[in-house]
């Protein structure tokens, strides 16, 4: 193995190694493993910064570990793929990562499973991490689903609750029935191409017929719309939010929800070559979008709202990558997970405060107790509402200008109103949190948290306003298009990104957008002129499907649940106990019953044993005489 | 004397003997009617042998005779056994293998 | 020679008669030692005296002082009116019939072999009949040979532990 | 050494049973002695058959460490013993299973221990023989003397309703068996006739030709026998009842070993011997085997045991199993293989686990529980590790296996193969819901205030599995290329054997997926 190699396997090994020895020591090293979790973290990020720069200055490579499965003709191999893509990735969720190492120090202190808390959020990160670098479907598989199993564990790290273990349960499950889809997907890829390396694949697809490629690739997108909580399968993520926030913000913001995004980006030349299976990408992303932001409009749980939006913003990311717009689509993620994440760590911080309260009629005029924690929210919530120069601005306008200029308006209209109503829901959240008349019980002594909590929001923040400029408009002109888009370079049956002039016109409409969504808020709760309820009881059944999430888990409960639960019982009660066992009990009470009437036979008497016995006798001679 | 005579009297041995067993209740009895079985066996094995020019029916009767005195042993004790428990040795009282 | 078969079939047969038709149980038996000296007799006639001795010394002598031995401890005399009755009479009578018949048929009929070992009268004369049937036990016998002696054991350890007071 | 090598099927298999000679001197209230020594000398045999692994040829499809002997020559028995990449690993679960089943027992067995510490022993002697024996007779032999020792374990040592679940058990296999002897003496007979010479060895056996209606009414019989020790859906209802009532040493054994017989038999003789009868009827077999997948799964989710509901997901796994088997590619039957060695390792450590739980709290009902995890974190985390690998959680055992089965069965029975995989999503809603009711929430029922964790012991009996867990689930290599030749080999000799049905190409391009 060469330097390179090395450099590749030491990133995931490091979180790994850290998993097993806090899962081991963590009860004697104690309040240490925070510390050393986010160091293993931190080298992880040094090791990435290292590769992204050999590779950013080279070509892309493939590093092999160890031969893995080998069947027939089945040969998988555990290697990486090291390109520009996997480069950001690696930075961005090792970098974010290492942040909320650091700030879980704080947040998680004195709890009860700190050690298991770090040791998972290790393995987590070591998980990711192979996720992204994976060169074959089922290494990417077998990692997407760790995640998802990191994922279960975290949100019910207090398990105690029955809520969060529902919550985990839920999770896993849902996540499962995509994955259902995207194991279906892996098996008719290899049917067809007979390999399932990236490389093999990606040469073969473009001869293959296009039935076949959007069967593939609607499969394939069936796992991503598990992971990254998309319409119908997004009910798990609000209820993910009974984990620790920390968790919370890194893995249901930042990464894993955004693996759905990356597997596609990464598998663009499938999804490319199925210009059907792009355009149900698009629909299902402009779908939740949309869905996600009007539902979070009238929720009261801060880190449910901020759940809401993080579906709705990956929508917004699985609208880039169904166009083909791959190189906006991983730059709205990235742009996404640290403004997300910023936004989980700041609710996180006010959930400090507040001692786990999460209401927000029970909060307000936080402002004044909290500023460094109110302002790193509000650096966030501008980055979310696409306000510039925050980085949300950068990359949202990229997908929505893309959207527009390759022809899908309606698409883009409902992104423009997602845009208004997510700069609407989020600035209801800071008015009523941070400003406004107080509402905190006045028992809590509401306080700012401490600085190892505080340091790695305000370099999110930082990094919320700085990173957009990465991708300066006109975007197909920016530093991260000219870096990235190189990766993409196979995907191209799409129009390549339209250059149109009237980009100025587009951003202008989505500020304009972002700006009317704070107004309304602003009119609604700080200004009062328009009363919440007189907006409420205008709008009635509107609102009433908003407050009750479109009545998706009740809609499952009944189709599904119920089902199952009937179905099964029918099986266990009537197929199992009475027909099958009763068939077989019956046989035996058959034979008990033919027995009592031969027993009569078995009087006891010797006598008539012998007699019998010697009939027996004289019969056997008798057929030796007649033979 | 020709083989048959031999067998003819085994045979009515024999039969005698079965008939003791379904014929007689009194347990000893019974046994020693086993026993005339066994000796009307054992006349046929020897004179079989005699006939054939062999030696192994000889061997057979040997063993035989072992398992006839282990037998008896056996059958000796269960029958005091029985007699203690019942009281009686009329094979018709003994019963206890009726379902 | 033929004078002592016909002598000895009537008495073994007279005897055994008698064993299965006496009323008293030590009547039987005594008839029954009796149908073990005849057996030895016949034995002897058919050139066997080895097995002659084995027959008196473990049937007449071992086996029977046994029966006569149990037949006084447990004093059976007075059952002598355990009876039989007519149905049952009736159908032994039958069996008896039936089976003598085809016994007899079987003998009869039974293919005729040729002699074909080499242990003749004389040779078993000339070299002795206890080294004969040595020869054969402790050779081609040996195996069941010491299986049976375990028998034996056995059959002492049960008989003790069914003639033992309690279980 | 070279005699050891050379007799070491023969070593393996009687090595219990001069263990049980050794343990007959003992005192039977000297428990402890007992125990230790029955558990150290069933590790000497576990070490000897992984000495079987080391030596093990791998790339070769030959029967290895082959012994033969005349047996009964009148009717061509003899004692043939030999081993492939299927039975050598089958053997060395039996081996481990045996020695942690044993370790488990010291505190559940409290009575006979004597009787059940030899019983065990001869239960292994007599599953090691039926895996490698290569006649017959002799194999049918070792494969109903099995059911004595393992009546004696359920009906004595279990609880509840044991003897009925016993009783059931042995009437249920045995009337397969029965079945499945004169089947086998069918295909016997038929040698003679062909040859002219009574055989026993089932190498020579596979070359009888049987014209194709009898090949599929001898197939039923087989049929019979095996898929009720697998058990294959309609059959399997024998199963909860004897796990549920067995101690956990025999359900463990019941669940690891016994099970893999019914699949093995399909291997070593249904398939070999009836090639063509097999091909038609696969869909079929395929078609109960993913009904027994969903059914299965269905069933294990409203279950209240927690013994049933560990065994009825074994009759889903078992469905996959079958799937496997019968959908006749390599990958797929590699991983039906794969998977029975991992069905052993899993549900052996569920039912380990299910033990542990029985005796702390006296219960097995789900309900009667809850609140674990903060008692017993140790116990939480490998019985979640676990019930992960029993789900197929990617990086552990089960989803090598499940994986293969369902890619290498996908291009011939693509429909049911989807079907079956959504059993997979079943099993993670039945497993992770009784996961959460019986280790998370809070502690409701009093008795568990005091709920110890895991002793030092129990870790080491477990600590195998959970280790050969991982181990397979990134690294299934040694195993597969081990097992990958047999099975290779065996889908060139039905393809061979098939051109009388013109179903040659068919399978062709089956061993090709």
């Amino acid at each position: 193995m060469d330097l390179k190699s090395v450099i590749t396997w030491l990133i995931p090994l490091f979180p790994l190694t850290g998993w097993v020895l806090w899962g081991l020591l963590g009860r004697y090293i104690k309040d240490l493993t925070g510390h050393l979790a986010s160091a293993f973290v931190g080298v992880s990020f040094i090791l990435s910064l290292v590769l992204f720069y050999i590779v950013s200055n080279s070509h892309g490579f493939t590093a092999t570990l160890y031969p893995w499965i080998y069947a027939g003709r089945l040969g998988v191999n555990v290697s990486a793929v090291i390109d520009r893509l996997s480069m950001v990735m690696l930075v961005m969720v090792t970098g974010v990562g290492g942040l909320i190492h650091v700030y879980s120090i704080g947040y998680m202190k004195g709890d009860k499973g700190y050690a298991r808390y770090f040791s998972f959020l290790n393995l987590f990160v070591f998980s990711m991490i192979m996720l992204i670098i994976s060169n074959n479907l089922l290494l990417l598989y077998v990692f997407w689903e760790a995640v998802g199993f990191c994922s279960y564990i975290l949100i019910g790290h207090w398990y105690h609750k029955k809520s969060a273990s529902d919550a985990a349960k839920k999770a896993f499950i849902v996540n499962r029935i995509g994955d259902f889809g995207f194991s279906v997907g892996i098996f008719l890829l290899f049917l067809t191409t007979r390999t399932i390396n990236y490389e093999s694949v990606f040469k073969i697809i473009p001869a293959l017929p296009s039935i076949t490629v959007t069967a593939i690739a609607l499969l394939l997108f069936a796992g991503a719309v598990g992971k990254s909580a998309q319409f119908p399968l997004h009910v798990w993520l609000p209820d993910a939010m009974e984990g620790p926030t920390p968790v919370s913000a890194l893995i249901h913001a930042a990464t894993m929800v955004t693996a759905g995004v990356y597997m596609i980006a990464r598998l663009h030349v499938i999804f490319s070559y199925s210009p059907v299976a792009s355009m149900f990408v698009l629909f299902i992303g402009t779908l939740t979008a949309f869905l996600a932001a009007f539902i979070a409009a009238s929720q009261f749980d801060i880190k449910r709202i901020i759940a809401y939006s993080t579906i709705s913003q990956l929508g917004y990311m699985f609208m880039a990558v169904g166009i083909g717009s791959y190189t906006a689509g991983i730059f709205h993620l990235i742009s996404h997970a640290v403004f997300k994440g910023l936004l989980f760590l700041t609710a996180g911080s006010v959930m400090h405060a507040m001692a786990g309260e999460l209401d927000l009629r029970k909060m307000g005029g936080m402002y004044p107790k909290m500023k460094i924690t109110a302002l790193t929210f509000i650096v966030g919530a501008l980055a979310l509402s696409g306000i510039p120069p925050f980085s949300g601005f950068f990359s949202k306008d990229a997908i929505l200008a893309d959207v527009f200029s390759r022809g899908f308006y309606l698409s883009w209209i409902i992104g423009e109103l997602t845009a208004l109503l997510t700069a609407f829901y989020i600035f209801r959240l800071i008015f009523r949190v941070f400003f406004g008349q107080s509402n905190v019980d006045p028992k809590l002594h509401v306080h700012e948290s401490p600085a190892v909590m505080t340091y790695p929001m305000v370099i999110l923040s930082l990094a919320a306003i700085l990173i957009g400029f990465l991708g300066m408009p006109p975007f197909d002109h920016s530093v991260f298009y000219n870096f990235l888009n190189v990766d993409f370079k196979n995907a191209a049956i799409f129009a390549p990104f339209v250059n149109n002039a009237s980009w100025v016109i587009l951003s202008l409409i989505s500020v304009l957008m972002g700006l009317l969504g704070i107004l309304a808020a602003y009119i609604l709760y700080i200004r009062k002129s328009v009363s919440p309820e007189r907006v409420k009881r205008a709008i009635g059944p509107i609102y009433s499907l908003s407050y009750h999430k479109v009545y998706f888990d009740e809609i499952y409960d009944f189709l599904i649940v119920r089902t199952v639960l009937g179905l099964s019982t029918f099986f266990w009660r009537i197929i199992d106990d009475a027909i099958i066992d009763g068939a077989v009990n019956g046989i035996a009470a058959g034979f008990a019953f033919f027995s009592v009437k031969v027993k009569r036979i078995q009087n006891g008497m010797l006598m008539s044993y012998a007699l019998t016995f010697a009939i027996g006798v004289i019969a056997l001679l008798f057929y030796y005489f007649i033979r | 004397m020709p083989l048959n005579d031999y067998l003819i009297v085994a045979g009515v041995l024999f039969t005698i003997g079965v008939a003791g067993v379904l014929l007689r209740r009194n347990l000893i009895v019974v046994y020693m009617s086993l026993e005339i079985m066994f000796n009307a066996v054992n006349l046929g094995f020897v004179a079989v042998s005699n006939y054939l020019n062999l030696v192994d029916g000889v061997i057979f009767v040997i063993f035989i005779m072992v398992v006839a005195a282990a037998e008896a042993a056996i059958a000796l004790g269960i029958s005091i056994a029985l007699f203690r428990v019942k009281g009686t040795i009329d094979i018709d009282s003994f019963d206890e293998l009726k379902l | 020679m033929e004078i002592l078969f016909y002598i000895f079939s009537i008495l073994i047969i007279y005897s055994s008669i008698m064993v299965v038709a006496s009323k008293s149980p030590l009547t039987s038996a005594l008839y029954l030692i009796l149908s073990f000296f005849v057996l030895a007799g016949f034995y002897v006639i058919l050139d066997m005296q080895f097995i002659a001795a084995m027959q008196i010394l473990v049937y007449a002598g071992a086996i029977m002082v046994l029966v006569v031995l149990v037949i006084m401890l447990l004093n059976l005399e007075k059952y002598k009116n355990i009876k039989t009755d007519m149905h049952q009479k009736f159908i032994s009578g039958l069996i008896f019939m039936v089976l003598f018949v085809e016994i007899a048929l079987f003998i009869l009929t039974g293919a005729g072999r040729k002699p074909t070992g080499i242990f003749t009268s004389e040779v078993i004369k000339r070299v002795g009949n206890t080294q004969v049937i040595g020869e054969f036990l402790f050779t081609k016998y040996i195996f069941p040979f010491e299986i049976s002696s375990i028998l034996l054991l056995v059959a002492i350890i049960g008989a003790y532990l069914f003639a033992k007071k309690r279980f | 050494m070279d005699f050891l090598l050379s007799h070491i099927l023969t070593v393996l298999i009687f090595f219990p049973l001069v263990s049980v000679g050794v343990l007959l001197f003992v005192d039977k209230n000297n428990e402890g002695l007992l125990r230790n020594l029955s558990t150290i000398l069933s590790l000497v045999e576990f070490l000897i058959s992984v000495l079987l692994f080391i030596y093990f040829k791998p790339g070769t499809y030959q029967f290895q460490f082959v012994e033969r002997y005349s047996w009964i020559s009148s009717f061509g028995a003899s004692y043939f013993l030999g081993i492939d990449g299927v039975s050598l690993f089958l053997i060395i679960l039996a081996t481990l299973l045996t020695t942690l089943s044993l370790l488990s027992s010291y505190r559940y067995i409290k009575e006979h221990v004597k009787e059940f510490v030899i019983l065990m022993l001869i239960l292994e002697t007599f599953m090691i023989g039926t895996f490698a024996s290569l006649d017959v007779l002799l194999f049918y032999l070792f494969w109903e003397f099995m059911l004595i020792p393992m009546y004696f374990i359920i009906g004595m040592w279990g609880t509840g309703r044991r003897v009925y679940a016993a009783v059931k058990f042995v009437l249920y296999t045995l009337s397969g068996s029965l079945i499945m002897l004169f089947g086998l003496i069918y295909i016997f007979i038929l040698h003679f006739d062909q040859t002219g010479n009574f055989t026993l060895n089932i190498v020579k056996l596979y070359n009888t030709r049987i014209p194709l209606g009898l090949q599929i009414l001898l197939f039923i019989a087989l049929f019979l026998g095996f898929s009720i020790k697998v058990p294959v859906f309609p059959f399997h209802t024998w199963l909860p009842d004897a796990h549920t009532e067995a101690p956990t040493a025999g359900s463990v054994i019941l669940a690891g070993v016994l099970l893999k017989f019914g699949v093995y038999g399909f291997f070593r003789f249904g398939i070999p011997l009836l090639p063509e009868a097999s091909i038609i009827l696969a869909p079929v077999i395929i078609v109960i085997g993913v009904i027994g997948v969903l059914y299965g799964a269905f069933v294990s989710i409203v279950q209240k045991d927690l013994k049933r509901l560990v065994a009825f997901s074994s009759v889903s796994h078992m469905g996959f199993i079958m799937l496997g088997l019968f959908a006749m590619s390599a990958i797929s039957i590699d991983g039906s293989i794969l998977q029975l060695i991992n069905h052993g390792i899993t549900t052996g450590a569920l039912f380990l686990f299910v033990g542990m739980l029985y005796e702390r709290a006296h219960s097995r009902q789900i309900a009667d529980f809850g609140g674990i995890a903060r008692k017993a974190p140790i116990l939480a985390s490998l019985f979640m590790i676990s019930v992960l690998a029993s789900i197929g959680l990617p990086g552990l055992n089960g989803f090598i296996g499940e994986f293969l089965i369902l890619i290498g069965a996908f291009k011939n029975y693509m429909i049911l193969t989807i079907f079956a995989t959504s059993g997979v999503i079943f099993a993670a809603v039945y497993l992770l819901w009784m996961f959460q009711r019986v280790m998370f929430q809070e502690i409701t029922n009093p008795a568990l205030e005091n709920f110890e964790d895991m002793n030092l012991r129990e870790i080491i009996t477990i600590m195998p599995l959970i280790l050969l867990m991982v181990f397979i689930g990134f690294y299934p290599v040694p195993f597969l290329d081990r097992i990958d030749p047999t099975v290779v080999h065996f889908l060139s000799q039905l393809n061979r054997h098939a051109f009388t049905l013109g179903t040659a190409a068919k399978i062709k391009g089956m061993s090709n997926a």
